[in-house]
């Protein structure tokens, strides 16, 4: 039902306008760049103290020492430059960075976003997460509309601890894309989705104007 | 004008950590993941046999590798860290209470490390506010925007590893192996930096130096870097 | 893999200064004394007429060198500086009533534009405890030693000069002309720099960056550097 | 009466031990420089962002890019590196540099320091001198025992604005040398001097034992 991955990295790509600096979080959000306008002047950041992340290296051409923040080869480019962990995330917290886009286990009504932990679960840790959320100027998460067991992920108050408190200013989903700012309001819906499905699937009140 | 003589200069990790060591110390150590990481240091560490430390690192390292030297030994009784998912051995000594753990956000960790450097006992940072993290931690709102309290950090013993250094203790680190090491080597009451390569006085620009000799005590040249590569990813073609 | 197009470069001081300019504002300029001084850009800032300035910089110029060229002008209202001992025109204007000066201690100076650049509305430092600097100013106590509160600065604009740039905006300094440069680059809403040396992308080696481009929203290349020098001092022989 | 400016700082060099990192104040405290013993190891710090400041150059030689705090030209050694202002007092302030000689106007026997402001003279602002003497390990005060009036200048209480609160360590003047510990102790005394001419030019009371 609605947008399949490569379709809602497509569209999260949009957000990415001409000159941004860009933060692209582990998993689903990497494969953003994968679908980044050729046109517009991008510079993706790396929070492990990098600008100017290049594509993952061909084979034979890895080099240990030149990794992103999920750990995974890297390579850079022309206009890149390494800084240290502390100046990466001064970088962040000053509001530098303009469009970070992470996954999600909830996110509220409020923009609270939830995930780094589950109560119970081995907790691995927030990474840079709760920096980039506090820090960057603007959030976007990027997620199943629905967890596994179908349960809404879109919630009026998030029930798992949070990584940060009214923070997400846009959700992009299997099902829609969804603006948080004093409540929900939809943007677009999937094209194969009518209202109601949306709404049942949604247990925030969505906004329709 | 004047010939110095550098005194700073070790042979081996093990003499470099010689007269330093005390269990129950807090070490920090560079690295992010398994890029940057004092290897040899480590190693080195592990082979004293120092006990109940206090480990201050991004990471946890993974299972015989990084700081995961130290978990199988049992070295290690606190880690202060912002992610250990990698580590099976850290979740199976975290789980029976063998290992106490502090979780800090990434860049929270990071500043409170350059606050410790620079002299700075506390600072403010809209990031945790709201959550976990900020329990029982000082609120304070500057313009209407609500912040907490983060303190700094300080160590016994920093050890970091960067790419060059001179034998006055002046290091550069190569690309993304930079990350925690140069605060680090700010915030240790004594610093042991571990270098690939070990340069005569003079070999390195001035106006390149990452971190400036007198944050380093002490320097060699490390002779094992396996330096893993956690994730290897390839493009196609 | 892509094919950038850079749209920071302008032509000259004053097409870039264009637009960013408003009467009141904050500027901070970089520089120590007449040493790293964005002369182009001050000289250009005069011709614009821009007015009631507050200018956070770390001195105030002499007589018709950096920030003085303001000071004759008439356009700085207020100074936020460690010092301000070579300026006679400043000294003037000041016991005239017609300037603001707020003395800041250089390290506090230093940091409070830092901390504003790095999103640290605040932090504590020991410099100034007990003395005309602290009133006022909150007190905290951290084992045992005293500290007061100094808060983050941000500029309306900041005005930087580097030895080379590039066209991305990655900026690299000279020597002792770095000084407040990197800072203040960080803590601009808008950030201009002037450059020596203009470069393509590549030219500057990504290790070697002190300024990356993402702190620059303006680059050009400076015509007129006199350089001088405040203090002429020489060696025998 | 007493050393002259040439012992005094030849006085003052024998405080910088091998290995040292120092910081030199403007005026007399960077002639101090000129008396370094060549067997040690010494890095001389200026706080407008360099580590191991090099003699003044020779005529010709001068870059207008590399002066210290005191705006002179100088010159950089093999082993210098170069830093920002907020660099380099963190390391000030960190406690990271050994030793800061600076003069002074008075010295209270608390170790109070004032060298900064005379009320109702124009300031010309404190520089980095609150910074060096609120961070550096152990701070030197180098001066004359009496202002140009005669008054003492090591006092009970200063009368002027101060520069730092129990901050001094050790003076040397060109009357004897003083360490600051729970009052004023009398380490050395100038060769043509005795101790009542001392006391009768100091304020502040001296312990002799």
């Amino acid at each position: 039902m609605g947008w399949n991955r490569q379709q809602m990295c497509k569209r999260a790509s949009k957000e990415l306008l001409d000159g941004f600096y860009v933060n692209l979080g582990i998993g689903m959000p990497t494969l953003v760049a994968n679908y980044i306008d050729n046109t517009k002047n991008i510079t993706l950041q790396s929070e492990n103290g990098m600008l100017g992340m290049g594509p993952f290296p061909k084979k034979g051409k890895e080099d240990p020492d030149l990794i992103n923040a999920g750990k995974q080869t890297i390579t850079s480019l022309a206009d890149s430059s390494f800084f240290s962990s502390a100046d990466s995330f001064s970088m962040i917290r000053g509001g530098h960075i303009d469009l970070s886009i992470l996954g999600a286990m909830q996110v509220s009504e409020s923009g609270d976003l939830a995930n780094w932990m589950i109560p119970g679960k081995m907790v691995k840790g927030m990474g840079g997460a709760m920096d980039l959320v506090a820090g960057v100027k603007k959030v976007l998460v990027l997620m199943d509309h629905n967890a596994k067991d179908g349960s809404p992920k879109i919630v009026r108050k998030c029930t798992l601890p949070l990584t940060g408190k009214g923070v997400v200013n846009l959700i992009i989903t299997n099902l829609g894309v969804f603006e948080i700012n004093d409540g929900i309001r939809v943007l677009e819906i999937a094209p194969d989705l009518n209202k109601e499905e949306l709404i049942n699937n949604t247990e925030a009140d969505l906004n329709f104007i | 004008m004047i010939d110095r003589v550098y005194k700073k200069v070790y042979k081996s990790p093990k003499q470099a950590l010689d007269g330093v060591l005390f269990d129950g110390m807090i070490i920090m150590s560079g690295g992010f993941g398994l890029c940057g990481l004092p290897e040899n240091l480590i190693l080195a560490l592990r082979d004293t046999g120092v006990k109940n430390l206090t480990v201050i690192s991004n990471n946890a390292g993974t299972e015989g590798q990084g700081l995961g030297l130290l978990l199988e030994t049992r070295q290690i009784k606190k880690a202060i860290s912002s992610y250990v998912g990698e580590n099976k051995l850290f979740e199976k000594q975290y789980l029976s209470g063998d290992i106490e753990l502090e979780f800090n956000p990434q860049g929270t960790l990071a500043e409170r490390v350059r606050a410790g450097g620079a002299g700075i006992p506390a600072f403010f940072t809209a990031t945790g506010v709201g959550t976990l993290v900020a329990e029982n931690k000082k609120h304070e709102s500057f313009n209407g925007k609500d912040y907490i309290m983060e303190t700094g950090l300080v160590a016994d013993l920093s050890i970091v590893k960067a790419w060059k250094g001179d034998k006055s203790g002046n290091l550069i680190y190569r690309k993304t192996a930079r990350n925690f090491n140069p605060v680090m080597a700010t915030a240790g009451k004594i610093t042991i930096a571990e270098v690939e390569e070990l340069c005569e006085i003079g070999e390195l620009e001035a106006d390149q130096i990452h971190t400036p000799g007198i944050y380093v005590d002490r320097i060699l040249k490390g002779t094992h870097y396996s330096k893993a590569i956690e994730n290897l990813t390839l493009s196609e073609g």
